[in-house]
């Protein structure tokens, strides 16, 4: 791959989106070429930008949860989580262990379901059509516990400050591990279909790479990060709620190429899957909230909580002036980080690698723009 | 020789006749692409329009007929509405040497084989002409990327046809199902198939071929700025080319109306070359339901540096063949032989070192041990303050 | 000012005017008599073309209705999600939920579709490309606001770079309720659409609001 | 957590709030104590070392130590805590800004991923003409947070090569992030 000339001719200009198939929502990135090949990416965000951070600060804590359910629309369970831990931490308020182990269940199928719909619309920015059936039918599934349990598909609002609504149903037990085997299963099709496939390795492999220096010096985290290298999950380096008590792998990949990051969050699918069942087996009866006031006051004074999405670290910095509204909130967010990486990893690429590239980093265009 | 009036009424009877039969041929590989891929993707295809979604296609077409007709403002008028005509006037024609059965054919052309290939290369410019006339820097991405594309798997395609030729000594489809009584093509010379398979895979830009209308990168490539009827002109195009190679296969390689059961009635041997036929579609269907795209560079490597010397090769060995006499066995061998050691390096040469990868990945994934999980406390948290009241209203 | 783009700028794609959207105005776009007169105030009609222009007058009644079966059976989504909704409405063509039945695909380009899902929030940045993307799409065309955010700004209202519903910007037929709405919600949207584009060829008209009372009421 | 003290009296009725100064409301404001745990002392350390005479004020909560510098200092200090062996704060995590109205706040959440440590500078700059220089030689994830933080909030940044509008639109009037940019009401427009 060089970005050297090989003709004497004008750059074309080319625009994809905001409306593209590949662009994963509204995203428009501006490609300069010489012929196929991409001598420079622009990329321009702010197509979805609902100003959710002010919106937050005219909302009640309580009523941001709504708002984080739609950040990250993928990954809704993770934000409600990361929101609640930043006000309960502002708050000093111990969560009982019932309603972490339910969080984290959750948390985990979520992260189960979002690289489900990763790996399905991946395939389908490289041309092969079945695997997002796969990808979303095992999404559905998940949906549909998370239907059982929170009474909502998608905009839950199920994790609150203190814990959680309530407590899970009679049968989520039983359930969850039918769920598990099921979607086992179904990650497992989509792994043989896909994995080893030689047309996808050769698009894949050697494609968008990314030293460990420069991706941290970009910001990337999450599957992006680890598949250079970096061994850095939230999870691990800086566990909280009951992830001390769970056994798991992270895997990482050493290319930090588009394969990598894929198989990083195919390997992160298992892992979440065992987890779950660890969590199962652990998790005991007890009280799933805190008594604490309806109306959340936390007091004046400033925290940075950060916890591991699908896509990445995602923190959430909470300024409190002492009343029910927050004075500030600045959520970072991941897919706005990693979108960073792009520019660096496309250069001297082919258009379909382009679009290769900025599929592999999982973009969340809610997340993006906020 | 004088054309009498008679003449041209029945060829125009005869070629409607076609026009419609390719026409009905093509809506229904739209229907059963739609069904077979909903299958294979765990859903059911259309369902509510006549029984089994048959009559989908049809709805599709009034739909695509009765819909405004746009030509952008900044192209150049005549070329576009042009384009698609270019590009479905010769995949038709062809149509008119292909026999559907022994005594089923327009016309019996001597070198049916030639007319094809000649027409076939035709599509190409009409496809490079509707990308460069729309004026969209996506459709004239797609007219080069399909210039670049059909011009080199062209050539395989010919070297394959011309091995069919040299064996059965003739250029006409009709002597080449006769010549194909006892042994298809397909067994003889199973190098060639193959290599017929893939490119035409290519020649009609199917997945994973199908860069040149890419939706993910192009958008639809050199049809991006289509609508209405003009469009369906190009959908029906590619449907029957499709068609076509399929009909192809079944008519070189796999023996058309006649193998395995020699002389039948008419009505039989078009159902024996339609049953073929649609297994070679149903086939490519299956493969656009598995593969991903390749990359434009990687598919004009592969064709250039895989596809065009196996076509050689094949054309080689069977030259040999005829030259010295070697029994027919000979050429299966020795072209099963050349296909092996590509097939073998094509698997091995990506997945064996992505394999091994895995493998190391998972060896240095890093491990995270549980803590001891203390003694759950059954107390309730008290947290920040009592219950209080002020708020609560 | 038209709807046509001439307020757009010379470089690319423009700077937004905010502009209320103006039926009376947007009404050129449908009644005029370049656009079949007759069909004034029926919602969105066929534009004149091949087989309307060849036979005109007496058949085309029945032609249009003809037109309509085909159209309601074969509408073709432009792959165009824009927030949350866009989750749901994929999932809608996905496996479980399956489109595909009605004879609904995706099309990446708005020459080839017939029907806009408005799915998600529009800001204000993204509205011009909307009013774009519809001027892209030939003629006859429709749109669905899915969910909230796209039908009224939702949870987004007191935000300042939010539009107050699509509608604002181009021309609505159904609005599908909910914050996503579900699958099913939006499979409902879709019969509702094919029924009015049946209903439209035949001069009738569904009065929806009856249709909801009478439900209630029989339930 | 500080104790909470009761209601002083003469709160909490229906009194219309005065129209010159914003009346609190409701409970007393309780301010949240600043405890660095362990790990976090350990990086406070660091810190202060690194940091030095620049620091004027520092503080922590959890395990995640501030130090507050002068705008002017900001690039020399961020550079200090980039090469410093024993800090290596290699990834700029977060970047925003916070409008305190009389003042806008600066807060960089750096992290190191080699040695597990992490730190906040902040700076703050002025409410009118808030101007400092930019980190995006330091680290490229700045490049995006600092045209952010110009768009909503309007803060210049010395040494940014490109601050076009990100998230708004071109001609976009004021900047909504501040705190006097108001709440819209539904409206059509």
């Amino acid at each position: 791959m060089t970005t050297e000339r090989q003709h004497d001719t004008i750059d074309m200009m080319l625009n994809m989106g905001p409306q593209h198939p590949a662009t994963h929502g509204v995203f428009r990135m501006v490609l300069t070429l010489d012929g196929e090949r991409v001598l420079d990416v622009t990329p321009h965000i702010g197509y979805l930008h609902r100003g959710s951070e002010k919106l937050c600060e005219g909302e009640s804590y309580g009523q941001v949860v709504t708002l984080f359910d739609r950040i990250d629309y993928i990954a809704n369970l993770n934000n409600e989580l990361a929101f609640c831990r930043a006000a309960e931490r502002l708050m000093s308020i111990e969560v009982p262990e019932r309603a972490m182990y339910i969080r984290v269940i959750l948390a985990e199928l979520n992260r189960v379901a979002s690289h489900a719909l990763f790996i399905g619309t991946y395939a389908i920015d490289l041309g092969a059509m079945t695997p997002v059936m796969y990808g979303f039918r095992e999404r559905e599934r998940i949906q549909n516990l998370f239907e059982a349990v929170t009474g909502a598909r998608m905009m839950h609002n199920f994790i609150r400050i203190g814990g959680v609504k309530e407590d899970v149903p009679d049968d989520f037990g039983p359930r969850v591990r039918q769920l598990i085997g099921q979607v086992r299963e179904g990650i497992e099709e989509m792994d043989r279909l896909l994995t080893f496939n030689e047309v996808y390795l050769a698009r894949t492999r050697g494609v968008g790479v990314i030293d460990a220096a420069t991706a941290i010096s970009v910001g990337l985290t999450g599957p992006s990060l680890r598949g250079s290298g970096v061994a850095y999950d939230v999870r691990k380096d800086d566990p909280y709620e009951i992830y001390p008590y769970l056994s798991y792998k992270v895997p990482i990949g050493e290319n930090g190429d588009c394969w990598d990051r894929y198989y990083v969050r195919l390997q992160e699918c298992y892992e979440s899957l065992s987890m779950i069942s660890q969590c199962l087996d652990q998790m005991e009866a007890g009280p799933t909230m805190v008594q604490m006031r309806r109306i959340a006051r936390p007091p004046k004074g400033e925290v940075y909580v950060h916890s591991e999405n699908p896509r990445g670290d995602i923190g959430v910095y909470l300024v409190s002036d002492g009343t029910d509204k927050p004075y500030r909130l600045k959520i970072r967010p991941p897919s706005f980080c990693n979108l960073v990486g792009l520019a660096p990893m496309t250069r001297g690429s082919y258009i379909a690698d382009a679009v290769a590239i900025l599929g592999s980093l999982d973009i969340v265009l809610g997340e993006v723009d906020r | 020789m004088s054309l009498e009036l008679m003449d041209v009424v029945w060829v125009s009877l005869w070629l409607f006749t076609l026009l419609n039969v390719v026409a009905v041929a093509a809506l229904s590989l739209v229907w059963l692409e739609r069904k077979l891929l909903g299958r294979m993707q765990g859903r059911v295809g259309p369902t509510r329009v006549g029984p089994f979604g048959l009559l989908q296609p049809i709805a599709d077409g009034i739909k695509l007929l009765m819909k405004e007709d746009i030509a952008p403002g900044s192209s150049s008028r005549v070329l576009f509405f042009v384009a698609p005509l270019l590009v479905f006037v010769p995949s038709y024609m062809v149509w008119i040497t292909i026999p559907f059965g022994r005594d089923l054919f327009v016309r019996n052309l001597d070198l049916g084989l030639f007319f094809f290939v000649a027409l076939s290369v035709l599509g190409i410019v009409g496809l490079v002409l509707a990308g460069w006339s729309s004026n969209s820097k996506y459709a004239i991405l797609g007219g080069f990327r399909s210039a670049a594309q059909l011009v080199s798997y062209e050539i395989p395609i010919i070297m394959t046809i011309l091995v069919v030729a040299m064996l059965a000594g003739s250029l006409s489809f009709h002597d080449v199902v006769l010549a194909q009584d006892v042994v298809p093509y397909a067994a003889v010379q199973p190098l060639a198939f193959g290599v017929f398979l893939l490119a035409g895979l290519a020649e009609v830009g199917r997945t994973p071929f199908d860069i040149y209308h890419a939706e993910s990168e192009v958008v639809g490539g050199p049809f991006v700025e289509y609508s209405g009827a003009h469009w369906a002109i190009f959908f029906l195009a590619e449907y029957i080319n499709t068609f076509m190679v399929g009909a192809l296969g079944a008519l070189l390689f796999l023996g058309g109306w006649r193998w395995p059961v020699g002389d039948v009635p008419a009505a039989a041997g078009v159902a024996l070359f339609l049953f073929k036929t649609y297994a070679i579609v149903a086939v490519i269907f299956w493969v656009r339901a598995t593969y991903p795209r390749m990359r434009i560079d990687q598919l004009m490597s592969f064709g250039w540096k895989v596809l065009i010397p196996l076509s050689f090769a094949a054309f080689v060995v069977t030259a040999f063949q005829m030259f010295y006499g070697w029994p027919i066995w000979m050429l299966t061998l020795l072209s099963l032989v050349i296909l092996v050691p590509p097939i073998y390096i094509q698997l091995r040469w990506q997945r064996t070192p992505a394999m091994a990868l895995a493998k190391h990945y998972a060896e240095i994934a890093v491990a995270v041990h549980a803590q001891p999980r203390p003694v759950p406390v059954a107390a309730v948290t008290e947290a920040h303050a009592a219950p209080g009241t002020e708020d609560d209203a | 000012m038209a709807i046509g783009g001439d307020e757009r700028g010379a470089q690319g794609l423009p700077l937004f005017v905010p502009e209320r959207w103006d039926r009376e105005k947007a009404g050129r776009f449908f009644d005029s008599d370049e656009h079949g007169g007759e069909s004034a105030g029926k919602g969105n009609h066929p534009a004149p073309n091949l087989i309307r222009s060849a036979a005109p007058g007496v058949i085309t009644a029945k032609l249009d209705q003809l037109a309509a079966l085909g159209r309601a059976n074969s509408l073709w989504t432009l792959t165009f999600g824009l927030a949350c909704c866009a989750i749901e409405m994929i999932s809608t063509h996905m496996a479980h939920h399956d489109f595909d039945r009605f004879g609904i695909v995706t099309w990446p380009s708005p020459r080839q579709s017939d029907v806009m899902i408005v799915a998600g929030t529009v800001v204000k940045k993204m509205a011009d490309p909307i009013r774009l993307l519809y001027e892209q799409m030939p003629d006859p065309k429709w749109v669905i606001a899915m969910g909230t955010c796209a039908t009224s700004g939702g949870p987004y209202y007191k935000s300042y770079s939010v539009v107050m519903g699509v509608d604002h910007i181009v021309p609505v037929d159904v609005y599908v309720p909910g914050c996503p709405p579900r699958p099913e919600a939006l499979m409902d949207g879709i019969i509702k659409l094919q029924r009015k584009i049946k209903d439209d060829a035949k001069g009738e008209q569904i009065d929806l609001l009856k249709e909801a009372t009478d439900d209630r009421a029989n339930a | 957590m500080t104790e909470q003290t009761p209601n002083p009296p003469g709160q909490g009725d229906d009194e219309p709030p005065a129209a010159a100064a914003p009346v609190h409301r409701g409970p007393p404001i309780v301010i949240a104590e600043e405890v660095l745990n362990e790990r976090g002392e350990r990086t406070a350390r660091l810190l202060a070392e690194v940091v030095g005479p620049h620091a004027q004020e520092s503080g922590g909560r959890d395990d995640l130590p501030w130090a507050e510098v002068a705008p002017e200092n900001l690039l020399e200090v961020a550079r200090k805590c980039r090469n410093s062996s024993e800090l290596a704060l290699d990834m700029l995590h977060l970047q925003f800004a916070v409008d305190y109205e009389d003042h806008i706040q600066m807060v960089y959440v750096l992290f190191s991923m080699s040695l597990d440590r992490k730190a906040i500078l902040r700076v703050n700059l002025p409410a009118e003409d808030p101007k400092v220089d930019s980190v995006v030689g330091l680290w490229e994830a700045a490049s995006w947070y600092e045209r952010e933080t110009h768009d909503l909030f309007g803060v210049e940044f010395g040494g940014n090569p490109d601050l076009s509008p990100l998230l708004l639109f071109d001609g976009f009037e004021g900047h909504p992030g501040l705190k006097s940019y108001p709440f819209n009401d539904y409206q059509e427009w």
